[in-house]
């Protein structure tokens, strides 16, 4: 695949379709990848696609001008479709190299959560595709592979005892802003946490105001969030980031069945209604 | 900082009787900002208001909080006084301790800790306004008439009368509604046409008065002033402009149907005009049962007419205006009696309604003016008429009076009479309502000289025997049953709001009530206003109403209406949304939740970097100011003046105050 | 096989005996097993309500326990006023906890909730259904011109009773046209026959009961079916003295509905009881459905 | 009234009980806040412990002020407005009511008690039930008891 | 003074320090390594890493009120505190103090700074395993160092530990504990301080950096470089020497709190206007600042080496490749990025 890859991107650099192509690469001395921006020809050989290219790229996309090409996994293609949705992609400057990605894996080798439920392994917008030769190894699925089987223990819990889960974590919280600044869907130039009149949220790292900042966090997210997971990747300090977002994902789902990044026309669900929209918690 | 003045109204005791209200202007004194509190016996009256720019002047105060009745009521009022004082008028707020506190809760202790928390609310909202500016719109300078009845046609001619622009927009093919069935009216027995056809020529040959017949409202958008309306001309088939009314078409044309003008007493063509006086007076073709249409044989109508009017391909047309006022003339329905058992489910032909037996009584009406049995067409000597049907009954969910039944009833029995003097004529009431001018003394006549009986008592069953109608009821006054065997029962069948009420009332975001009847302002101050500026009432689509009412309250309307189309351009509230364009990044969920299309996406050349970035813009004219794009913008760059984020949360602020916010 | 409790209530065990007779073998004969209530009691009807509510309403519950406590779902009371008895009572208590609780005092048991109250026709109607009912019928009523009377407590109060129309009810007419009869449109099918002044205040029976008679040979009846003892009785045994002082012969048999089914379903006249009657139907039958 | 202590005592002496509950109600102005009104005018006697904020729609309410509101240690809020399709802005509440029925789910996933988060549609012309919502939610938010989320613990600086 | 004790012994100290100190150790809190006091010597964690925090967070706290106000009545914050103890801090992050001294003690004192440092005592724990990430030795530092500590606890492997005393303090706890150090002792010790720093293959050649970024001000290849960075606030907050803070009025309190000079609005003045808006500038700075005008201004590093922000940025952004591939010449037009 990465030949293909590599061929592809050398393609759009050299009849200059694209200026810049933002990649993978395996940063020269040690044994990571991490993001790269190709700009020449000869460059693209430092592109590299493996199992740890858990980056969503597609967060660049705001802040890189021009013509630009991406290699994106189904995950990142979809909040690019979410971008589209909210007018901050120019869909015609964009050129989309997609990567069939059967799974990516965490720093101890394990498969991501979300990959283990992920639908699109092959990506559902593109303007090239990279398919894999061999047909890709199944990971073998595991009981917990239901779609919000993640939420379930938290959701079996009462009240009182989320209560405590949640503050426990928020207490954590360092309000470093990764969680923010690594979201494809996070573009605001200046988000409400930076607002002072009024205060929304406590800008130090209380408890209180760690608290707020989560909870705008997740509601600004619901129906956006397309669990690409790298918030709960950047978390210094290992807040469950992913299960505030999902759950927003199932409420949404169920009550109004939406699915965020599939469609780039729809009108994203907390700007839309229905005339019979659920109320059985209206008196 | 600001300095606030805080005056605490008792509104006689209303306020005062259960809010101790020296105390509530004693605590006030304490709270941030707040230079200056004291209350006062009336603070809406004029030694109130002056009490307001005296005190504005001596403390120099640069906020006004007026704690007494609901915004409703006097919001506008102290607006005024407050700008009278030299300030913005809106560096004033209103703390509702009345419909909101003193009205509503008995213990003294608790309703004064209450009123104190309001106007301690009041006061951190006040402290957070803006300066704002009311900004004016032009006026279309002509009026939409919903409904083409007396109370339309009245309206229009009122409009007209003060040099505006009218359009009548009317569901029948013609003018005249209701009044146009009855033959005479009460309690002068004028002829109801004589007095109705003048007016309706009047309104046809005005030029200030457009007709739109056989027409439907479709749409509604826009704001006072500004309301742009879709109309649906529905196909005639007949062109309004060749047709000079000459009638020879519907004399040839071979179908024959119950005409729904004479309550299917009387036949009408395929083409037809409703009733003879029609205005206009052109034939409107029955698409349903016209024989070419359907089965495209005869198309008589159209070798017969000499003007070449008849035209089978014409189609439904939609147009849309521009109106400044909107005057919902629509009218009522009749109360379907058929749910009733007692009076027989509908099922004897000879048991009827008042519209019915009008209609006979109609020299030009199916009977000639002759009051017979529709069953076999034989003379009514016997007819029993009875009252409050419908109306009044609580387990019909018809809780209401339907306020002229009694009058038009007793004048229907004055008229059997001249026109039989041998009939005889029953009357089974429960309470007679004749509260207009001389309307008593009409029914004391139709009684005394007339002879008409007047029976206290409910009717509980009705049944034929041997052809004849036998009624049993009671006489409560002598205490014995009666049974009449009558030739003809005549129902006086409840007014209703017209089936369609709800949809029109969501087209134009009206109110009404749970009898589907349009909702007023305010029942007292402010009858034929709606709570949408721009949007009046008259007539009895706001609830049932006799004719000298209804014209009063077209009237009334057209005067409300004029009175907004006579300025050059109306101040529009400045409570409208503002974006902060630093902090918008261009998402526009603003515009998709916005229900008036007033945000539209704008490219502006960024402050700091220079480059070229797209931001929401709101346009000032078309935002009503509900605020939704407030709640749909996730890092707050748009804000609605008067409801600003910062006056809200200084409310929620000022709410928890004492509730500590220490840990 | 349907199995429903049966409350035969204090006349169908005297003056309405016949009643009690027909109703038992229709019931045999259309499938319905009845199990008469162990122990019932009286249903509380007039005298009780006019006299103490809480007597009234813990009556018609104990009846409701006892039925419940037989296992069985449906209650039938084939006398007008005990199966309004029953409705109401069931009703009120379900409605009103502070009732509940004081009929739970004087009854010792939490009273009846779950049990249906049904009448015979309702249950014929509603249960057999007609269809059936035309399969069995081996004796077709030759259009015997039968005017059917529901009396004023078979249909009201609609909101409690709901079951047919209360100012115009079609269910027994219903039946009669299944059965091959003409069922005549008349206008008082719910008027009141005078119920218990027919002791008391005869005279005032006489007018009453006297004005359906009239209303009913004026549509042309031949015969009037009832479905409830007291109506019979009133319309039966006071006809001669009705006759009397109109001057006017009515000679209407007043029939229950039960006895019509059964003649219907091949019974014979005695079988079905029909000799109790005081004004003799046999004649009429004899020559209408050559029945013996 | 006559005694001379300052405002600043005075003030603190009518601190509410700590245990009445205290509930803040975001009222539309067009429907809901009119039939407050109309409650006012014929009467209806209700509990205090809801004090009303006055919005233009029920749209206007964001959530977040909900939150705030609970953050600062109200013990209840409520949202009403007008009954679908009454709206005087025609969609507003059909968007209020997608934004709760979200951020309900929210607020109950952290730990927020059901009980202490209502929302009701109240017309113009429903006078008794506004006073019947403020009894039932007053009632409901007291089974909650008071809002301890952020009081009780000491906040600790290490 | 230098002691030698065994295992028990060194617990038998810690024991008395828990009753005298407040006693902060590193601990393992749900798969995180941070410095919490502690009660019982079992917590205390000995092979580890390094903690995710600094103990720069005990001196300068993410969160500090430094007085509260209502209605005009201010209450200043009592600075007072409790003795306290820091065991098992890492020869980096000591020496990073004395840099931070550098900052809050050198002209104008930062009292809330300096009662914290007067009430704390610190006894190192020198790194047998330094992590991959680990470069203290390119900064004048080393995992045997006892630079800013009290008290240095070698780990001689085999239960045995050499305690140096590095100031009166750390003299007064060693009283009268262990064993005399002889010459084997000493010979085993600074063979293991030369295998672990032999350890440490990352080596970074500092001394360059100064004249590179001076020259390098103005080159494009700050553009390139910064175009990875995703402006969070890790690298800033977990450095031990990062040391910029924000103060805001929150309900009633005064407070300080961490702030960095990657987030955009960290230089936004009132009128709006902001000097470093882009990411460029924002990026740039962290490096200016540790690696230029620290060094200009006080003739060291902004940096003891401890690896936390490679080991924790989002995107693997390694700051020394950063400043390597800097350009030497400023006119040298910028190499492929």
């Amino acid at each position: 695949m990465l030949e293909q890859l590599r061929k592809k991107a050398k393609e759009l650099l050299k009849n200059k379709e694209v200026e810049v192509i933002i990649g993978y690469q395996k940063s020269n001395n040690n044994s990571f990848t991490t993001p790269c921006f190709i700009e020449s020809e000869d460059g693209v050989d430092r592109l590299t696609w493996d199992e740890h290219c858990v980056y969503n790229l597609s967060l660049y996309l705001k802040e890189v001008k021009g013509k630009v090409g991406i290699v994106a996994k189904g995950c990142d293609v979809k909040s690019i479709v979410a971008l589209m949705q909210e007018n901050q992609i120019d869909r015609d400057r964009i050129k989309i190299i997609a990567l069939e990605c059967q799974a990516q894996v965490d720093q101890e080798g394990q498969i991501l959560e979300k990959c283990r439920t992920c639908q699109v392994h092959i990506p559902g917008m593109y303007d090239e595709l990279v398919r894999s030769k061999t047909s890709p190894s199944k990971i073998e699925s595991k009981e917990s592979d239901k779609e919000y089987s993640v939420l379930e223990e938290l959701e079996a819990k009462s009240t009182p005892e989320r209560w405590q889960f949640w503050q426990r974590q928020f207490e954590k919280c360092i309000r470093c802003y990764a969680c923010r600044q690594v979201c494809p869907l996070c573009y605001c130039s200046e988000c409400i946490s930076e607002k002072t009149a009024p205060q929304w949220i406590l800008p130090s790292p209380s408890l209180k105001g760690n608290t707020t900042w989560n909870i705008v966090r997740a509601f600004h997210l619901a129906g956006r969030c397309i669990d690409c997971g790298e918030c709960e990747r950047v978390c210094p300090v290992n807040i469950p980031l992913r299960r505030l977002n999902k759950k927003m994902e199932k409420e949404i789902q169920t009550m109004f069945n939406y699915v965020p990044g599939l469609d780039s026309k729809k009108k994203p669900p907390l700007v839309d209604f229905r005339v019979d929209d659920p109320q059985e918690f209206i008196r | 900082m600001a300095r606030i003045g805080v005056f605490v109204c008792h509104c006689g005791t209303n306020i005062s009787a259960t809010v101790d209200v020296k105390k509530v202007a004693e605590i006030a004194k304490g709270f941030p900002g707040v230079k200056f509190a004291t209350d006062y016996r009336y603070m809406c009256s004029e030694p109130g208001q002056d009490l307001i720019q005296k005190m504005v002047k001596e403390h120099n105060l640069t906020r006004i909080v007026v704690a007494a009745c609901s915004p409703s009521l006097h919001e506008k009022t102290f607006r005024t006084c407050t700008q009278n004082a030299g300030l913005n008028p809106y560096f004033f707020e209103m703390a509702n301790i009345r419909e909101q506190c003193s009205w509503v809760h008995d213990d003294r202790e608790e309703a004064t800790l209450k009123a104190i928390d309001i106007v301690k609310l009041a006061t951190a909202k006040v402290g957070k306004n803006n300066p704002l500016q009311t900004t004016f719109i032009p006026v279309e300078k002509k009026v939409l008439i919903i409904g083409g009845g007396i109370s339309g046609i009245q309206a229009a001619i009122d409009v007209a009368f003060n040099g505006f622009k009218a359009v009548i927009v009317e569901r029948e093919p013609s003018i005249g509604g209701r009044m146009a069935m009855f033959d005479k009216t009460f309690p002068t027995l004028d002829c109801a046409a004589c007095i109705l056809t003048p007016k309706m020529v009047e309104v046809n040959q005005s030029d200030l008065i457009k007709l739109y017949t056989y027409s439907e409202v479709e749409e509604v958008s826009g704001y006072v002033g500004n309301f742009k309306v879709k109309i649906r001309r529905k196909a005639r088939l007949v062109d309004e402009n060749k047709c000079n009314g000459c009638g020879t078409c519907w004399q040839r044309c071979p179908v024959r149907l119950p005409s729904e003008f004479d309550m299917n007493l009387g036949k009408r063509k395929a083409i037809y005009v409703p009733f003879p006086q029609a205005v206009p007076n052109v034939p409107v073709i029955d698409q349903k049962h016209c024989l070419y249409i359907n089965k495209k044989k005869c198309g008589i109508c159209k070798k017969v007419c000499p003007f070449e009017a008849i035209d089978y391909e014409q189609e439904d047309e939609v147009i849309e205006e521009q109106f400044g006022a909107i005057i919902v003339a629509t009218g009522f329905t009749m109360f379907d009696h058929s749910i009733y058992g007692e009076y027989g489910y509908g099922k004897y032909k000879n048991v009827t309604t008042g519209l019915h037996f009008e209609r006979m009584l109609n020299s030009s009406g199916p009977t000639g003016g002759k009051i017979v049995r529709p069953s076999d067409g034989k003379e009514a000597k016997k007819v029993v008429f009875i009252q409050c049907v419908g109306s009044r009954d609580e387990a019909r969910g018809m809780p209401y009076c339907s306020r002229l039944c009694c009058m038009y009833t007793a004048k229907q029995a004055l008229l059997l009479k001249e026109h039989n003097p041998e009939a005889e004529a029953y009357v089974f009431y429960i309470d007679i309502r004749a509260a207009g001018k001389n309307y008593e003394e009409f029914v004391e006549r139709v009684q005394d000289e007339y002879g008409a009986t007047y029976l206290r008592g409910r009717v509980s069953k009705i049944f034929q025997r041997n052809g004849r109608l036998m009624v049993r009821g009671c006489d409560t006054l002598s205490g014995t049953q009666i049974e009449i065997d009558a030739d003809l029962v005549v129902l006086a069948t409840a007014l209703i709001a017209r089936p369609d009420a709800i949809k029109l009332a969501q087209m134009l975001h009206i109110p009404y009530d749970q009898n589907r009847l349009f909702t007023e302002a305010h029942p007292k101050l402010a009858p034929v206003e709606t709570v949408t500026t721009g949007v009046f009432l008259t007539g009895a689509c706001q609830s049932p109403k006799d004719i000298p009412d209804t014209v009063a309250t077209a009237s009334a309307a057209s005067v409300k209406a004029c009175g907004l189309l006579s300025h050059e351009k109306l101040p529009i509230d400045p409570q409208i949304a503002r974006v902060d364009v630093e902090i918008c990044s261009g998402c526009l969920a603003c515009k998709e939740v916005c229900p008036f299309g007033a945000i539209e996406k704008e490219e502006i050349v960024d402050r700091v970097t220079q480059q070229k970035r797209w931001v929401a813009k709101v346009a000032p004219s078309l935002c009503n100011g509900c605020g939704a794009c407030n709640t749909a913008c996730r890092p707050g760059a748009i804000d609605l003046d008067g409801f600003t984020e910062e006056q809200i949360f200084g409310q929620i602020e000022s709410l928890t105050a004492d509730k500590g916010n220490e840990r | 096989m349907m199995k429903v409790a049966y409350y035969p209530g204090c006349s169908l065990h005297s003056t309405a005996r016949e009643y009690d007779i027909s109703f038992q073998l229709v019931c045999r004969k259309l499938g319905i097993e009845l199990q008469e209530i162990p122990h019932w009691v009286c249903c509380g009807s007039s005298p009780a309500h006019v006299t103490s509510h809480l007597l009234s309403i813990a009556l018609p519950c104990k009846n409701l326990i006892l039925a419940e406590e037989m296992g069985l779902d449906t209650v039938v009371a084939p006398c007008a006023a005990c199966f309004n008895r029953l409705k109401i009572a069931k009703q009120e208590v379900a409605e009103d906890s502070k009732l509940k609780k004081e009929v739970q005092e004087v009854l010792g048991k939490p009273s009846a909730g779950k049990i249906e109250v049904k009448h015979p026709l309702q249950v014929i109607i509603e249960d057999v259904g007609l269809k059936k009912v035309e399969e069995m019928t081996r004796r077709k009523l030759q259009g015997l011109r039968v005017a059917s009377y529901y009396g004023c407590l078979l249909v009201r109060p609609p909101s409690v009773i709901n079951f047919d129309d209360p100012e115009d009810p079609q269910s027994m007419d219903n039946l009669v046209s299944a059965l091959g009869g003409e069922a005549l449109p008349w206008a008082f099918k719910t008027e009141c026959c005078g119920a218990s002044f027919s002791l008391s205040e005869t005279d005032i029976v006489f007018e009453l009961s006297g004005e359906i008679l009239n209303e009913a040979l004026e549509a042309g009846a031949e015969c009037i079916l009832v479905a409830c003892p007291l109506c019979q009785s009133n319309l039966d045994l006071r006809q001669k003295g009705i006759e009397k002082r109109r001057g006017k012969k009515f000679n209407l048999p007043i029939l229950y509905f039960t006895e019509l089914l059964g003649l219907a379903l091949g019974m014979s006249m005695r079988q079905l009881g029909l000799s109790r009657h005081i004004v003799n139907p046999s004649k009429l039958l004899e020559r209408k459905l050559a029945v013996t | 009234m006559n005694d001379n202590r300052s405002v600043k005592e005075k003030n603190l002496e009518l601190k509410p009980s700590p245990e009445k509950v205290k509930i803040a109600a975001f009222l539309c102005k067009w429907c809901s806040y009119a039939g407050a009104d109309l409650a006012g005018g014929s009467r209806k006697k209700y509990p205090p412990n809801v004090i009303v904020i006055r919005t233009s729609c029920s749209a206007r309410t964001n959530p977040l002020f909900v939150w705030k509101s609970l953050e600062k240690g109200l013990d209840g809020v409520l949202v009403s407005g007008c009954h679908p399709g009454e709206c005087h802005y025609s969609e507003g509440n059909y968007h209020t009511r997608r934004n709760f029925a979200v951020f309900r789910k929210l607020l109950e996933y952290i730990g927020i008690e059901p009980e202490r988060f209502h929302m009701s549609w109240v017309s113009a012309a429903e006078g008794d039930k506004w006073a019947q919502v403020v009894k039932e939610v007053v009632k409901t938010v007291e089974s909650a008891g008071p809002n301890t989320y952020f009081s009780k613990k000491k906040e600790d600086n290490a | 003074m230098k002691r030698l004790l065994k295992k028990e012994e060194l617990n038998r100290l810690l024991l008395g320090l828990m009753k005298e100190y407040d006693v902060i150790a590193p601990i393992d809190e749900e798969g995180l390594i941070l410095f919490r006091p502690v009660t019982k010597v079992e917590q205390v964690l000995w092979d580890y890493p390094n903690s995710l925090k600094p103990v720069k967070e005990f001196f300068l706290p993410p969160r500090e009120v430094l007085f509260q106000f209502k209605r005009g009545k201010v209450q200043p914050a009592n600075l007072s505190l409790k003795k306290r103890v820091i065991w098992g801090v890492r020869p980096c992050d000591a020496r990073s103090l004395l840099l931070l001294d550098k900052v809050f003690l050198d002209s104008t004192q930062d009292v809330y700074y300096r009662e914290k440092r007067k009430s704390t005592l610190l006894v190192g724990l020198s790194c047998n395993h330094p992590e991959k990430s680990c470069f203290c030795t390119s900064f004048a530092s080393g995992p045997h160092h006892k630079e800013g500590m009290d008290l240095l606890i070698a780990d001689l492997e085999e239960g045995i530990f050499l305690l140096e005393s590095n100031s009166p303090e750390g003299e007064q706890l060693l009283k009268g504990r262990g064993k005399e150090v002889n010459k084997i002792d000493e010979k085993i010790r600074t063979k293991i301080k030369e295998k672990t720093e032999r350890k440490i293959e990352r080596k970074l050649k500092p001394s360059q950096f100064l004249e590179r970024l001076t020259n390098g001000f103005d080159s494009s290849y700050w553009e390139k470089a910064s175009r990875q960075c995703i402006s969070c606030g890790i690298c800033r907050y977990l450095c031990p020497t990062c040391h910029c803070f924000d103060i805001a009025d929150e309900e009633g309190e005064r407070v300080r709190f961490w702030d960095g000079c990657s987030f955009r609005n960290f230089t936004k003045m009132t009128s709006g206007e902001n000097p470093r808006f882009g990411k460029r500038e924002r990026f740039k700075q962290w490096y200016y600042h540790k690696f230029g005008y620290f060094k200009e201004n006080h003739g060291v590093f902004l940096c003891v080496g401890c690896g936390r922000c490679l080991r924790n940025c989002p995107v693997k952004i390694d700051f020394s490749e950063v400043l390597q591939q800097l350009p030497a010449q400023a006119q040298t037009p910028a190499r492929e990025g």
